[in-house]
């Protein structure tokens, strides 16, 4: 029982911490989720030069061999600079498939380039009737000579407009909410019969509803066994989880911060609003949420660590951050009152952000519904 | 005890009812129902509809052109109206400026002003809260000092909701500072928009629209017969009219109109392996939204009564507000939750009627669920924040 | 649309609210609670005199007609007064079922009695396995030369100890859980073969568990159609739901006024616990909860006397008891800091009362389940 | 960061696990399982026991006798003691009194107190609210005037817990009361319960038990060499007090238990149509009770860690009791909601080991539901009630 992180994590957290007080500051935030692209290409550089990109693959991969621990501390400081580069769609998920499933050649021609920087990539695998239900997929994989046939359509593809890479899932087999017969492929986002509509989304991020009609790709390009990909998506999505957890956890730290800060300065009737006690109970009542909160994780990132059956801990950690966290996130925008709900203060930034990471691998119905509770 | 209304009541709901079905623009109905922002002429072309029926001065005396109608009138048109999923009528002119008008304007201003109000053919704008000031209005900083017969006046106004449309505003200045109280000295002043020296500058709020401004005044000359009332007593009739702005504060109608769409989207929705009707987590939250609503509207229906026998809301309206706006962002919560992922796409491009169907990204049914969350968290802040009311109902209600 | 009451109706709230507030004082009222049935026979008498007994009955079977108005005016106020008399169980349960089953010679035979206050009467038909379920009956009636006989075990009687009178739900066909086949019998209470064992509940009523060991009835004490009982058992709970909600409003309202003046004179620190806004706050809660149950009251009275399918508004108004007023109870003890868990102090009798009519007649959790949500 | 016990530490609960099987004798289980209080030599005779295996003293530094354990073994034990439902130890003398002693008693004190503490050979209770004076400790009026080589003490302790058992009592009483702040002039006395002035009056709680007390001073006289510490010193020795009382506030052991009862009790409950498990609502708050258990736990198990490497629990302590007692009250909820309506029954006559079973009129599963649900509304008022502690975390944490 041991909550302390080595020197070497303690290292990371360090430089991430730094970088983001230090340069990743609000406006140039704005400015880069303003632009096409929605995040700054410099930046994204900067991430692969600082070695960020490499920290979950392993050493053989050209990583730096970083597990749950390593993927909290670099979230949870990406929360506290509300960072738009792609992290989580590039890294996370897309890579996330690929150093599980691909083999050493499918590595070299996908992988390493996304580890380095220079490609960005995708997972495609929600889709319009699936809500939730990751075995629920429509996308179909035909064979064809050697290869396969992709149909269908994938929805809110998280960096599906910049991806150069598209990790998707689809049907090789079976019906559609069936567990068996559901591969992952990898393919290029520019193939013939891709067709891709990028957005924004509300929390200043990107994402693309992707058709495939007709895409034809090589046996090459199958990740892992035929029929076979939902253990993986599971893997990765609650790699996923984790990732957007942390986040939500240094959002919610920032809001609290910002909330106590802004009711110290901001005077009502003559004395500061710290000083009414009713507002007083409630910045209390925050401050327990985010300990609270912040101890789920650190609970589903030793579970996950210590491979000892962290459904549970992950559901719990979801659903804490869709309940509680949604409940600090309104707080802070009420305590600061018509500001909060300007677009000009960054608040109102973290608050969206905050509340969308519910939308995200299951909201925290979803997670209830799932929580086993076996006696 | 009676649930049941009069045939007269029931002749009357139904009447409007067919207005209703009849008269409301299809292009407007379009845009509501698609969550596209109405522009002013959608605004204005919709209230002299409702103008030449008879039905914009609600809350006015007969004398002034008004219905005369008694409360379950107004509440059954209200339902109507919510159900026509028609947009509500914009509130600065006819339910805001107006009754201070008629209530302590000057013959010469009632007969210039509230005419065009009723016909909607001038926007009004509301030059109410200061930056800086939120719930204390009465630390208000803007002067309106006499030269002659004008006032001249400096100072910002915030949250001003549609100034960018408005052709007139009505705001509080502060005409005298030496006074024993902040509430004295407050003077209630009109001023045409055009007058050099006031400037709108947009907020944008934090789902991106833009739809409350800044109003600043830099030695802008206001005739002093645009004054309304005795110069100082404006604090008086501002509250008069804060009181007008919480008419139909409750939102009931439109409540009940959002969660019974809400059933029928959550009973039909094509997400996962069953309508999240049947999801218990769901279900049970539509459970409890629906015990508070009937809690809210039978709420809401006692306070009409009394107001029908004679009895001014008190006070106790501050739960109206309070348990109306908890009640619109708790169904706004709902819906978030409804949409899923489909909450995430910002698309506002699409939010034009003649968008071409190539702009349409995503086929959501209710493409504006987060932007509506987002946007509403504002109205437990404005309108006297909720903690505000609380503190009204602790001192005026429960005397602490 | 109309929330007035006419004036019989001001009339019969007046003489029960001055009765209540000049002659049944707590101190009394707890006296009373202390004997062995558990309430006065005296003060039973003079709910007779006072016409109270009769009210809910036609005027043809000596009653005063009252309805569903009546009810509630009558039960608010003994709810502010922790009136612990049987009118629950003997009139609106016991009663409710002979006003709506009983022919002119049962009437005659069971109900008058009851009506003068010369008898007491219980409804015995809840089960040990059969939690709110009404229609889950395992106690047995078969039929017997032109009789029948009663075996099985009801539990939790409210006012059974005390009875005179039973009225029994039992099974003459079908299965346990079968909605036909229930039937409704009236029953001496000291009938060979009835054993009863009596107890005081936790908010000082008395109840009973009755066990039937072949207890012989005639024809004649059969009620309405043999079979075919659950629906008027159905009628009965909800009017016993409706005065229990009553009542808990009744209570909300003590409970609110004497927190509020319990605030004004407790001084901590220096200042009366009313000066902190933190409380006022949440007395301000306390406040809007009576007023949003009260409505729910109202609606569901109004609704009943309409005839207009009562059932939402039923089991709203049961939630809102079960889930608001357990808040408003919470908070009024917590409020009276450690007086308020004193067995001295009345608040803690009001607070154990409201708390328990959450379990009659089917909790919160149980009302919520049972909600048509019809779109 | 790692979840893992070391080997030591896996060691030692398997031993205190076997302890609990071997030593906790079957009577007293039998007496807690169902919901029995316990009586005086029931308690005397288990920490006998406990102080025999050299478990009594589990924060006392081992040269006063105490098992010198690390923060983890405590929390091991505090499992393991929970899972055997076994009774908690009194605290009065061996966590509350004992630390004062040894931190700030003099040598005579603690050879005359100290051992008969942790052998459980003299029954403590604690003097320190005063009627009237809740949460606000430091309005204390009882008064110690010196007389001699005595204090003469005049006032009246309230809510003393078990106080009807007690030999001895520690005390804050007032030995000076020309000071500049309240919280000065106070003293720590020990005093024997049988000094002649000294009475106990019951105080009977909301479920009728009699487990508080008044006890009233008059002209008590008690020798100066029970003060503790110097004079007018008291309220510092106090708050080193409440810290002790505050050891394990979280209760997260007793919790994980009761949760896991009530998970059985709701899959094999017979009432209704189907287990209480499988009803969604039900289930939907067992879900959210795990989570936050979940969190309290590891909230609990972070304090831990930091105590581990030397920093003191800070005011940040106060969330454990906060959230510790919510837990409770949460819990005592939802078996009451799962007890329905066997939650009425109030026979007091079956809570004795040798009742006839004729006496058990109602075979419920939890027979005391309802009171322990009652009785536990104290949880959120007593030691220093969760508005106090907010009052706390918001200025020493937040810095409001």
């Amino acid at each position: 029982m041991d909550f302390s992180i080595s020197e070497d994590q303690s290292m990371l957290q360090d430089s991430v911490a730094r970088f983001i007080q230090d340069e990743y500051d609000f406006d140039s935030r704005q400015e880069a989720a303003a632009t096409d692209t929605g995040f700054s290409a410099d930046r994204w550089r900067e991430f692969a030069e600082l070695g960020w990109t490499a920290v979950p693959f392993s050493e053989e991969d050209g990583g730096l061999d970083g597990g749950a621990v390593e993927l909290m501390l670099l979230m949870e400081q990406f929360g506290r600079g509300l960072v738009v580069e792609p992290y989580l769609p590039c890294i996370v998920l897309a890579g996330g498939v690929l150093k599980r499933l691909a083999t050493e050649d499918q590595k070299a021609t996908w992988l390493a380039d996304i580890i380095g920087g220079e490609k960005l990539a995708a997972l495609a695998y929600a889709e319009p009737q699936a809500r939730y239900d990751l075995n629920d997929v429509a996308v179909t994989a035909s064979a064809d000579g050697d290869g396969y046939v992709l149909n269908g359509h994938k929805t809110v593809v998280l960096n599906g407009g910049s991806a150069d890479t598209l990790v998707v899932s689809a049907r090789t087999s079976g019906e559609r909410q069936d567990a068996e017969g559901i591969s992952l492929f990898v393919v290029d986002a520019s193939s013939a019969g891709i067709k891709r509509k990028a957005y924004p989304t509300v929390d200043a991020r990107q994402a693309a509803e992707i058709h495939f009609e007709q895409v034809r790709v090589g046996a090459d390009q199958l990740l892992g066994a035929a029929g076979e990909g939902l253990a993986t998506l599971k893997a990765v999505i609650d790699d996923a989880t984790i990732a957007v957890c942390a986040e939500a956890v240094g959002i919610m730290q920032v809001l609290n911060y910002k909330t106590l800060e802004y009711s110290k300065q901001r005077v009502q009737f003559g004395v500061p609003i710290a000083s009414f006690q009713a507002l007083q109970h409630r910045m209390v009542e925050m401050f327990m949420i985010y300990e609270q909160t912040r101890s789920l994780l650190l609970h589903a990132v030793m579970t996950e660590e210590a491979d000892a059956g962290a459904d549970a801990a992950l559901h719990a950690l979801k659903i804490q951050i869709g309940t509680e966290g949604r409940k600090l996130g309104e707080e802070a925008v009420q305590l600061h009152g018509g500001m909060g709900v300007t677009w000009e203060l960054d608040v109102a930034h973290y608050f969206k952000r905050l509340t969308m990471i519910d939308t995200l691998f299951g909201n925290a119905d979803h997670h209830i519904e799932q929580y086993p509770l076996a006696v | 005890m009676d649930l049941s209304f009069t045939p007269e009541e029931i002749a009357f709901r139904d009447e409007v009812r067919a207005f209703f079905a009849d008269e409301y623009p299809a292009d407007i109905r379009e845009k509501v129902n698609r969550g596209i922002r109405l522009d002013k002429d959608d605004h204005v072309r919709w209230q002299k509809i409702l103008a030449q029926h008879g039905y914009m001065g609600v809350n006015w005396p007969v004398e002034y052109g008004g219905t005369g109608w008694s409360p379950v009138q107004k509440y059954l048109f209200s339902i109507e109206m919510a159900n026509a999923n028609a947009p509500d009528v914009v509130p600065f002119g006819v339910n805001m400026v107006g009754p201070v008008i008629y209530s302590y304007g000057n013959e010469a201003q009632k007969q210039r002003f509230l005419p065009d109000i009723l016909e909607s053919n001038v926007w009004w704008c509301q030059g109410y809260s200061e930056p800086g000031a939120g719930s204390d209005l009465a630390s208000l900083k803007t002067m309106a000092v006499r030269d002659g017969d004008h006032y001249v006046i400096n100072g910002t106004k915030t949250w001003t909701t549609l100034g960018q449309h408005a052709e007139w505003i009505f705001l509080l200045a502060r005409t005298n500072t030496d006074v024993a109280r902040r509430q004295e000295g407050i003077s209630f002043i009109l001023a045409d928009m055009s007058t050099p020296g006031i400037t709108v500058r947009p907020i944008i709020t934090i789902e991106g629209g833009h739809e409350v401004n800044e109003v600043h005044f830099e030695d802008a000359r206001v005739p002093v017969e645009n004054l309304v009332g005795e110069e100082g007593r404006g604090w008086t009739y501002g509250k008069v009219l804060l009181q007008h702005e919480r008419t139909n504060i409750a939102g009931v109608a439109r409540s009940k109109y959002r969660l019974a769409r809400l059933k029928e989207l959550a009973s039909s929705s094509q997400h996962g392996a069953k309508p999240l009707m049947e999801q218990a987590t769901f279900r049970g939250k539509l459970v409890a939204t629906e015990v508070a609503l009937k809690a809210l509207e039978y709420t809401d229906l006692r306070t009409l009564a009394a107001v029908a026998t004679g009895k001014a809301p008190g006070p106790e309206s501050s739960i109206l507000k309070i348990k109306g706006t908890e009640m619109q962002q708790r169904l706004d919560t709902l819906y978030m939750e409804a949409a899923g992922y489909y909450a995430l796409p910002y698309v506002p491009d699409q939010f034009t009627l003649d968008a071409a169907d190539d702009d349409v990204v995503v086929d959501s049914s209710e493409p504006t669920t987060a932007l509506r969350y987002f946007n509403y968290r504002k109205a437990s802040i404005y309108g006297g924040s909720n903690e505000i009311q609380k503190n009204i109902i602790a001192k005026h209600v429960l005397g602490l």
